[in-house]
């Protein structure tokens, strides 16, 4: 069966471990390329190219065992060689990997013969085997790595057909595939639109199967109504926030931090931003994570208290920015926040900027109030760890150690109860205005099975998935 | 003393190039001419098309500096002056045009137009206006209309009015006549001779009719490709032509007396 | 065999042309003059059928006894060229800048009397050669700024020659040209007309380039015809006062007049000027200008009356 | 003629030499990194660095300029920072999406522009005339994006006849030019209706001229007086639109290709400024700069053609 | 008595009342045109919203109202602005001549060389946007636009024999150009100025639209008509209103600009 699939976001490379474009992930990760693990919909850790593996008891050394059963899609063998090399490669000095950081803490990489990889770690990393199945951490050969980036060659289901930049990516079945009985369909080719309303056309007049990342929750009421169409709501990693600047007055202040947590009403922006298709948070974790505390009731909205509480921080009336990146949920939600500070007696100047000048201005040189923004990657409380260099010029000692701890901690239990700890310590000081999960929007029609519904990691394997 | 007098004038025009190298061509418009102008006479200049009549008329007026020769006005070379003591010299010579419906800028009332030339010199002088009005026939009631409240030969006493409003020594008329039908152009020739005699005007009067040209001249100059032909007495010319050039002008001109 | 009976043509703002009456007859050379705004362009177009459309007509036309009065633009477009041809005052503006002379002329024979390329080449040839332009056939390829003045007013002849036509309107032809050129061109038709027995009808308010070339004259002022005759009679001894100011402010250039004290003689003159069409007496359209204005010529419009047909209350009352 | 080719060739080269100059200064005080926008923010420094490195973004700013220029001059324009292959392949991939649209375009902005000018200017001042001038107004004021969405709708996802965008090249034609015709719709009515105004207005000055009148007086009909006199010399203001047009269509693209999801240059610019992809930005604006004056030129030698009385003059 | 040509009166009554509205809205308008109601959003046209609300419960023909302001504000400013520095420049480049002639030119050609849109969007990704910039950058393409005009109308005008007059009156080319040249030149560029103000409010429309333009909370046609083009299926008018504003405007200004030519043609006037 073939399936043509909407992608807003149009990659420009097809390599995953070179090119942090979300899409990249999305339409190659295990489906081209494969790593050791593999992340499935509900966040486990399971096993990909490496079949079973051993941690020793003090959480340092890891054994994988790999496949004997895989093999590269321009015919050369897979075995422990280009795990080596992968590895090598992604942590090499000049290495361009753009999640670099999950590899910091490897001391090496040895292969004791061609089935077998072990890993060394300088210290132990909680989040480690979950890295290892990440599209950074794909296994490439050292033949085809050059290319990958145009015509990619990996381990994986599907193999590359063709990519008509600025169109449409087409990727066919891999026949040999040590698990090619379970995949269901024979070609998939991914259309490229960005414009909602070209999206929403191409759905309606039927050119796609399938838009599984919907840009425009407004409409999903009309697919849910409409027969040929079903709509899926799931969850995705990203936490949207209305970032401060706890580096410069008057953020720097927790009282100003709190009014802000307080004056703004998260039922209202998703109601308005989101079409009431978002869950709120109330602190930076997903609430789908088995660690989730809903902390949402912390600061309820209460305008007049807001004000109160500015007004004693002596910030009411004053103007601030609220420089917002050029994503939906960002536009949309500033504008309602801006209203909600607006009765709160703050004028927040809302500027929409382009994605480069965010990434200038806002998180490389701070120069800004407030902005909103989602962060997509999994496991990423650490954020506030980063200190004072981060965008974000939070620098708290205390939330330091703690995510320390969270990241070495080996046992699921405990460390699911510093997470907790975190959430609330996060809440308490009110770092941002923490307002709600980035829904995943997805419409199918009728006769696709097997998609995912969430996404825990950035991709979304096809394995499973069928028509008809 | 001549008022005006040019000595050897030479103008030339380089040409569009037509090759990539090689120097343009060059087009002589008036090729050494010299001439005087004396107090209250006139000097005719007839000529065919191109022959350079207004090419001359533009020197005279020193908006065109000559390639070669001299102009002098009351002895002084007038392109050898400043811009400041031209300016200065200005109100002494004055100038009509051929097309009374675009010499006067038909989005100012006629006296603005009238009282230009006072205006450059840092006069006003209503009083002055009132009279030149009346000096070429019109009312000075008329001063608060626009040129296209007037006829073709009510325009062009405007515009001699603007041009003797300074009470210039030296009027140049290039085609001032042509436009105008036969008897406004009558009209405007008696106009003419009646403020030269009245203000001992000298006068360049540039024609390619030479039947116009002869009603008015006293002197006459002949041109042809940029040449002087003929140069001297009217009478003199008109009854002794010496070139077949100027008595297939005269035939011309002459079949209905 | 043209026929024009008290032709009107009236626009909002007047009467461009009032009761104009001419015969044309196969091979008459009739000049009409007369001072800008005065109608004969508008009596030319009622002949070519291209009165302004927002004009209206009244009067009636004949050719050769078909009544043209109401004949549609079709109609024309067949009289056209082939019966009357009509050549304009401004010989560069009047040819298509961008199109070979040669094509220019061909063009009507090709498109009226269906002659191929090389039948309505070898035509144009002769005609060039027929109105004195030298070596045609290098000429036929040339584009007409790449002619003189002249040169263009002959290519313009020839195209009005092209079908044969009884009749040429030639509307001030050598104002535009020089004194000698005007000369040559006005020789020209006078030539055309006699060798092919065609009719002429030359306007101009020049009243030598009229004298040299027509031998019957019609004088129009401000839209009616005011005096007619044969041109030697109406130059020599005009009757209406118009014909005889307009005759007396043309200077002469063979004599520059002066009195006994060396003061130069004054031109003599028509006082006043042409009122605008609006403004223009309903009676003599020449009153307020008039030596010999009588009381009713400013609202009594006077019948062509005597031998020359002058429209005169004063002629008419002295000639019996 | 040759001294004229030479000049308009030095015009050209400055015009190009200024466009490089203001481009490469432009996309240099631009905010942002390209590097970050590629690596995303997880990224380390040392990788970014790496990167930076990679990408030739450490080299002096006049050492890349002329690196670039010289690199054009032998027909290089360098490797797309974002999509690692050499910018030539990225607009040779999506320049026949962009030139089909903008021929397409100017065919069918030239058809009805022709004709609806014609025709008003021969029915001058009357009701004919009046009210195409009052649609092609219309026409003027209609947004094209908006134009775009309200044509999908109908065509697309109402009626179905015409696929709502996409263009999967020409292989198959028949479904290139389906493809084509709503986005060349869009991108035509507005041209048309400037194209069409522009007729008009010069055959009217045309018609005014006297040789129209000759052609009367030779009896030649209302048609082929239009169509072989009035129309040629009416030519030279309109081919003057036609080559700021043709530019036109070529950047108006960008808006166009985006509703449509075409796969043409515009939206590739629009991305690479996005992503700060400065090879492939600063290329595609030269190309851009070369199709306009280009347009220009061929719009001049036009002139020459239409009217020989400028053979003289060059 | 002169009877005014069709398109002009037509123009004039959509100039005014656009203008009227944004002109009111200054005063007044039904509601806060950014006044969030949320629970009462996408509602049906009432005494109370006349044309409804949006996506975000806020009052339609409020905004709508605002965003004429919006609009003829930019489009007023962008014009004048870019108008005057092209006119200046056109009539400096026709006084003098020559080599200063040759350069203006030249750059005006060069502004013509660089597609506006590319220009718009990138002074967004320098500076940020905004509805200055916006400004700034429509503005930028009336430069070389507005000095095209006046220098060929001016040099038109310089070769007309009341302007040799005044030189040989003694008239300095300053003087000239702000007695005659400007005057005699003025219809051509008002006509212009009206056709680029259509054009203008076009553009503030189209780079509001890509997000260029005006910022929220400020009301603007082509942002609400971004903002509702996914919700063509779920509520048209919201789509459909705002279209029509700018269909409105920009042929209001288009046929005003036309009238205003066919009144001041030349050939025209004569007729008359
Ligand atoms: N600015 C100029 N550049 C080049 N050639 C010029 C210029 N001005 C005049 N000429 C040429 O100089 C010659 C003389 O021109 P000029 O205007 O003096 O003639 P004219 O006798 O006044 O003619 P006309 O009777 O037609 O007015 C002509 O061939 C003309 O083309
Ligand atoms: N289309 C028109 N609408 C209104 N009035 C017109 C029109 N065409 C001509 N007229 C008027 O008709 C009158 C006669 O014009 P016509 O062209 O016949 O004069 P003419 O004798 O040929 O003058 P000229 O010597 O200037 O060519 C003039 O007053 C003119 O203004
Ligand atoms: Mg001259
Ligand atoms: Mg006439």
């Amino acid at each position: 069966a073939d399936l043509v699939i909407g992608m807003q976001q149009e990659p420009t490379s097809l390599d995953p471990t070179s090119d942090a474009t979300a899409s990249i992930d999305g339409m190659m990760t295990q489906n081209v390329y494969e790593s050791l693990t593999i992340v499935s919909e509900n966040g486990e850790v399971g096993p990909n190219l490496a079949t079973a593996w051993d941690v020793s008891e003090d959480g340092l050394t890891y054994t994988f065992t790999l496949t004997d059963a895989a093999q590269f899609h321009d015919g050369t063998a897979f075995d422990s060689e280009d795990v080596l090399f992968s590895f090598n490669r992604a942590m090499a000095e000049d290495s361009v990997n753009p999640s670099k950081g999950i590899f910091k803490p490897i001391e090496s990489v040895t292969a004791p013969d061609a089935r077998t990889v072990q890993i060394k770690l300088k210290n132990k990393d909680a989040f480690f085997l979950f890295n290892m199945g990440q599209g950074d951490s794909a296994i490439v050969a050292a033949e085809s790595v050059d290319t990958n980036n145009a015509t990619p060659v990996g381990t994986g289901p599907f193999k590359f057909d063709s990519w008509t930049r600025g169109d449409r990516l087409t990727l066919v079945k891999n026949p040999d595939h040590r698990d090619a009985a379970s995949v269901a369909l024979d070609k998939v080719t991914y259309r490229f639109i960005s414009d909602p309303a070209a999206a929403t056309a191409a759905m309606m007049a039927e050119e796609l199967d399938a838009f599984p990342g919907f840009p425009a929750p407004e409409l999903l009421e009309q697919f849910e109504a409409d027969p040929r169409f079903r709509v899926n709501l799931g969850s995705t990693e990203g936490e949207v926030i209305l970032a401060m600047n706890n580096a410069k007055p008057p953020f720097d202040n927790i009282e100003v931090r709190r009014a802000v947590s307080t004056a703004i009403n998260r039922d209202e922006i998703i109601d308005g931003a989101m079409y009431g298709k978002a869950t709120p948070i109330g602190s930076f974790y997903p609430p789908h994570g088995k660690a989730y505390v809903d902390l949402t009731g912390a600061y309820p909205t209460d305008t007049a208290k807001a004000k109160e509480m500015f007004e004693a921080a002596g910030v009411a009336g004053s103007t601030m920015t609220l420089r917002v990146p050029p994503f939906p949920y960002a536009t949309r939600s500033a504008e309602i926040i801006q209203a909600q500070l607006a009765d709160a007696g703050i004028d927040a100047k809302v500027e929409n900027v382009e994605w480069g000048f965010w990434i200038d201005e806002i998180y490389k040189k701070q120069n800004y109030d407030m902005t909103i923004i989602a962060h997509t990657s999994p496991n990423d409380m650490g954020n506030f760890a980063r200190g004072p260099k981060y965008f974000y010029g939070y620098d708290d000692p205390k939330m330091t150690a703690l995510w320390e701890s969270i990241s070495t901690e080996a046992d699921a239990d405990k460390r699911d109860m510093l997470l907790k700890e975190g959430q609330q310590y996060l809440s308490d000081q009110a770092v941002h205005g923490f307002l709600f999960q980035l829904p995943l929007l997805g419409v199918f029609r009728n006769e696709i099975k097997g998609y995912w519904s969430s996404a825990p990691v950035l991709y979304t394997p096809l394995k499973g998935v069928s028509k008809g | 003393m001549s008022l005006l007098r040019a000595r050897g004038l030479t103008r030339r025009y380089k040409l569009p190039r037509t090759t990539l190298f090689g120097a343009p061509p060059v087009l002589t418009a008036v090729d050494d001419i010299s001439f005087d102008i004396v107090a209250g006479q006139t000097l005719g200049v007839v000529g065919e098309s191109g022959s350079g009549k207004s090419t001359l008329a533009k020197m005279a007026m020193a908006f065109e500096a000559p390639d070669a020769g001299q102009i002098l006005f009351e002895g002084q070379d007038i392109h050898a002056l400043g811009a400041g003591d031209l300016r200065r010299l200005r109100p002494d010579f004055q100038m009509i045009f051929q097309d009374p419906f675009s010499s006067l800028d038909p989005r100012r009332k006629v006296g603005w137009s009238i009282a230009e030339p006072l205006r450059a010199m840092g006069i006003t002088a209503p009083e002055r206006v009132a009279e030149a009005f009346e000096q070429v026939g019109l009312h000075s009631a008329d001063a608060g209309k626009y040129p296209h409240e007037f006829s073709g030969g009510q325009r062009q006493r405007i515009a001699i009015a603007r041009a003797i409003i300074t009470r210039p020594k030296l009027l140049i008329a290039d085609e001032a006549v042509s436009a105008l039908d036969v008897s406004v152009q009558a009209q405007i020739l008696n106009l003419l001779m009646d403020l030269q005699d009245t203000l001992g005007l000298g006068i360049l009067f540039i024609s390619h009719d030479l039947a116009v040209v002869a009603s008015i001249c006293d002197t006459l100059l002949v041109m042809q490709r940029g040449r002087a032909l003929e140069y001297g007495p009217a009478t003199d010319i008109l009854n002794s032509p010496s070139h077949a050039y100027t008595r297939s002008l005269i035939t011309a001109a002459g079949d209905t007396h | 065999m043209f026929e024009m009976h008290n032709m009107t043509v009236r626009f909002a703002i007047g009467e461009a042309l009032r009761d104009a009456s001419l015969r044309i007859a196969a091979g008459d050379r009739i000049g009409i003059v007369g001072e800008s705004g005065s109608g004969k362009s508008m009596l030319a177009a009622c002949l070519m059928g291209m009165v302004p459309e927002s004009a209206e007509l009244s009067g009636s036309l004949t050719i050769d006894g078909s009544d043209m009065t109401d004949a549609s633009e079709e109609t024309w477009q067949t009289i056209r060229a082939r019966r009357a041809a009509m050549i304009f005052q401004e010989p560069m503006s009047a040819l298509n800048p961008l199109r070979r002379v040669g094509d220019t002329v061909a063009e009507p024979m090709r498109v009226h009397l269906g002659l191929s390329k090389t039948q309505a080449r070898a035509r144009v040839v002769e005609l060039f050669e027929e109105v004195g332009i030298p070596d045609p056939v290098a000429r036929l390829r040339m584009f007409p700024h790449e002619l003189s003045g002249g040169q263009r007013q002959r290519v313009l002849i020839a195209l009005s020659l092209a079908c044969d036509p009884e009749l040429l309107i030639a509307d001030e032809p050598t104002t535009a040209l020089d004194a000698n050129v005007a000369l040559k061109i006005t020789d020209l038709l006078v030539h055309l007309s006699q060798t092919r027995n065609m009719a002429l009808v030359f306007i101009s308010h020049d009243l030598a380039a009229v004298a040299r070339a027509t031998t019957d004259i019609a004088v129009m002022y401000g839209g009616d015809i005011v005096e007619r005759g044969k041109t030697t009679e109406v130059l020599r001894d005009p009757v209406h006062p118009y014909t005889q100011g307009l005759l007396a402010a043309r200077p002469d250039p063979r004599a520059i007049p002066r009195d006994a004290d060396g003061r130069r003689r004054r031109l003599p003159t028509i006082p006043g000027t042409v009122p605008p069409l609006p403004a223009m007496p309903q009676g003599c359209r020449f009153a307020g200008r008039c030596a010999v204005e009588r009381s009713e010529c400013a609202s009594i419009k006077p019948m062509p009356a005597g031998p020359r047909l002058a429209t005169c209350h004063a002629v008419l009352r002295d000639t019996p | 003629m040759s001294y004229f080719l030479l000049r308009r060739t030095i015009g050209f080269l400055a015009t190009l030499i200024a466009v490089s100059i203001v481009v490469f200064a432009v996309m240099n005080v631009l905010p942002g990194d390209p590097a970050l926008t590629i690596l995303g923010l997880d990224a380390t420094d040392d990788a970014l660095a790496a990167l930076r490195e990679d990408l030739g973004l450490n080299d002096p700013l006049l050492t890349r300029y002329f690196a670039w220029v010289g690199g054009a001059l032998v027909g290089d324009l360098g490797i797309s920072h974002s999509f690692r292959v050499p910018v030539s392949e990225l607009i040779a991939e999506r320049l026949p999406m962009t030139i089909s649209l903008a021929v397409a375009g100017m065919i069918v902005t030239l058809v009805i522009a022709l004709s609806v000018g014609i025709y008003a200017a021969s029915h001058h001042g009357k009701a004919g005339d009046w009210a195409t001038m009052f649609l092609s107004q219309l026409g003027i004021a209609v947004p094209a994006f908006w134009l775009s969405i309200l044509l999908v709708l109908l065509f697309a996802v109402k009626l179905r006849w015409l696929p709502p965008g996409g263009f999967a090249g020409w292989s198959d034609p028949v479904a290139a030019i389906r493809s084509l015709i709503l986005p060349t719709v869009a991108l035509a009515l507005v041209q048309s209706a400037v194209l069409a105004r522009v007729t008009r207005s010069s055959a009217l000055e045309v018609m005014r001229q006297d040789f129209t009148r000759t052609g009367r007086a030779s009896g030649l009909s209302q048609r082929r007086i239009l169509w072989r006199h009035v129309l040629p010399n009416a030519l030279v203001p309109i081919v003057t639109i036609v080559g700021m047009q043709f530019a036109a269509l070529v950047t108006g693209t960008i808006v166009i290709e985006n509703v449509f999801y075409l796969p043409g240059l515009g939206r590739l610019i629009f991305q690479s400024i996005a992503n700060r992809d400065l090879p492939t930005v600063q290329a595609l604006v030269m190309l851009f700069a070369v199709i306009v004056v280009t347009a220009n030129f061929i719009v001049d030698l036009l002139y020459v053609l239409i009217d020989p009385r400028l053979k003289a003059r060059t | 008595m002169k009877r005014l040509p069709a398109n002009f009166i037509i123009g004039a009554v959509l100039v005014a009342l656009v203008v009227g509205v944004a002109a009111l809205s200054l005063i007044w308008t039904p509601h806060d045109p950014t006044d969030l109601n949320i629970r009462g959003k996408f509602g049906p046209p009432t005494t109370v919203n006349w044309l409804g609300t949006d996506q975000l419960g806020r009052d339609i023909i409020s905004q709508l109202m605002a965003a004429a302001r919006n609009s003829m504000t930019v489009a007023l400013v962008a014009v004048l602005l870019g108008g005057s520095i092209g006119v200046a420049l056109g009539l400096l480049a026709s006084a003098i001549g020559g080599w200063v002639e040759d350069i203006v030119m030249r750059l005006a050609d060069l502004g013509f060389a660089f597609p506006a849109l590319l220009f718009a969007i990138m002074l967004a990704a320098v500076f940020g946007p905004s509805l200055t910039n916006a400004v700034l950058a429509i503005a930028f393409i009336n430069i070389p636009i507005f000095a095209r005009v006046a220098r060929a109308s001016a040099n038109q005008v310089w070769t007309r024999e009341y302007v040799l007059a005044a030189r040989a009156a003694g008239m300095n080319k300053l003087v000239i150009t702000r007695d005659h040249i400007l005057p005699n030149i003025a219809a051509a560029v008002i006509v212009q100025a009206t056709i680029e103000f259509a054009v203008a409010i076009l553009a503030e429309a189209a780079l509001s639209y890509l997000g260029l333009g005006a910022q929220p909370p400020a009301s603007s046609w082509g942002r609400m008509l971004s903002e509702a083009q996914t919700l063509m299926y779920l509520a048209p008018e919201l789509a459909i209103y705002p279209g029509l504003c700018i269909v409105t405007a920009v042929l209001g200004f288009g046929l005003l600009g036309d009238g205003l030519r066919d009144i001041t043609d030349p050939r025209l006037v004569r007729a008359r």
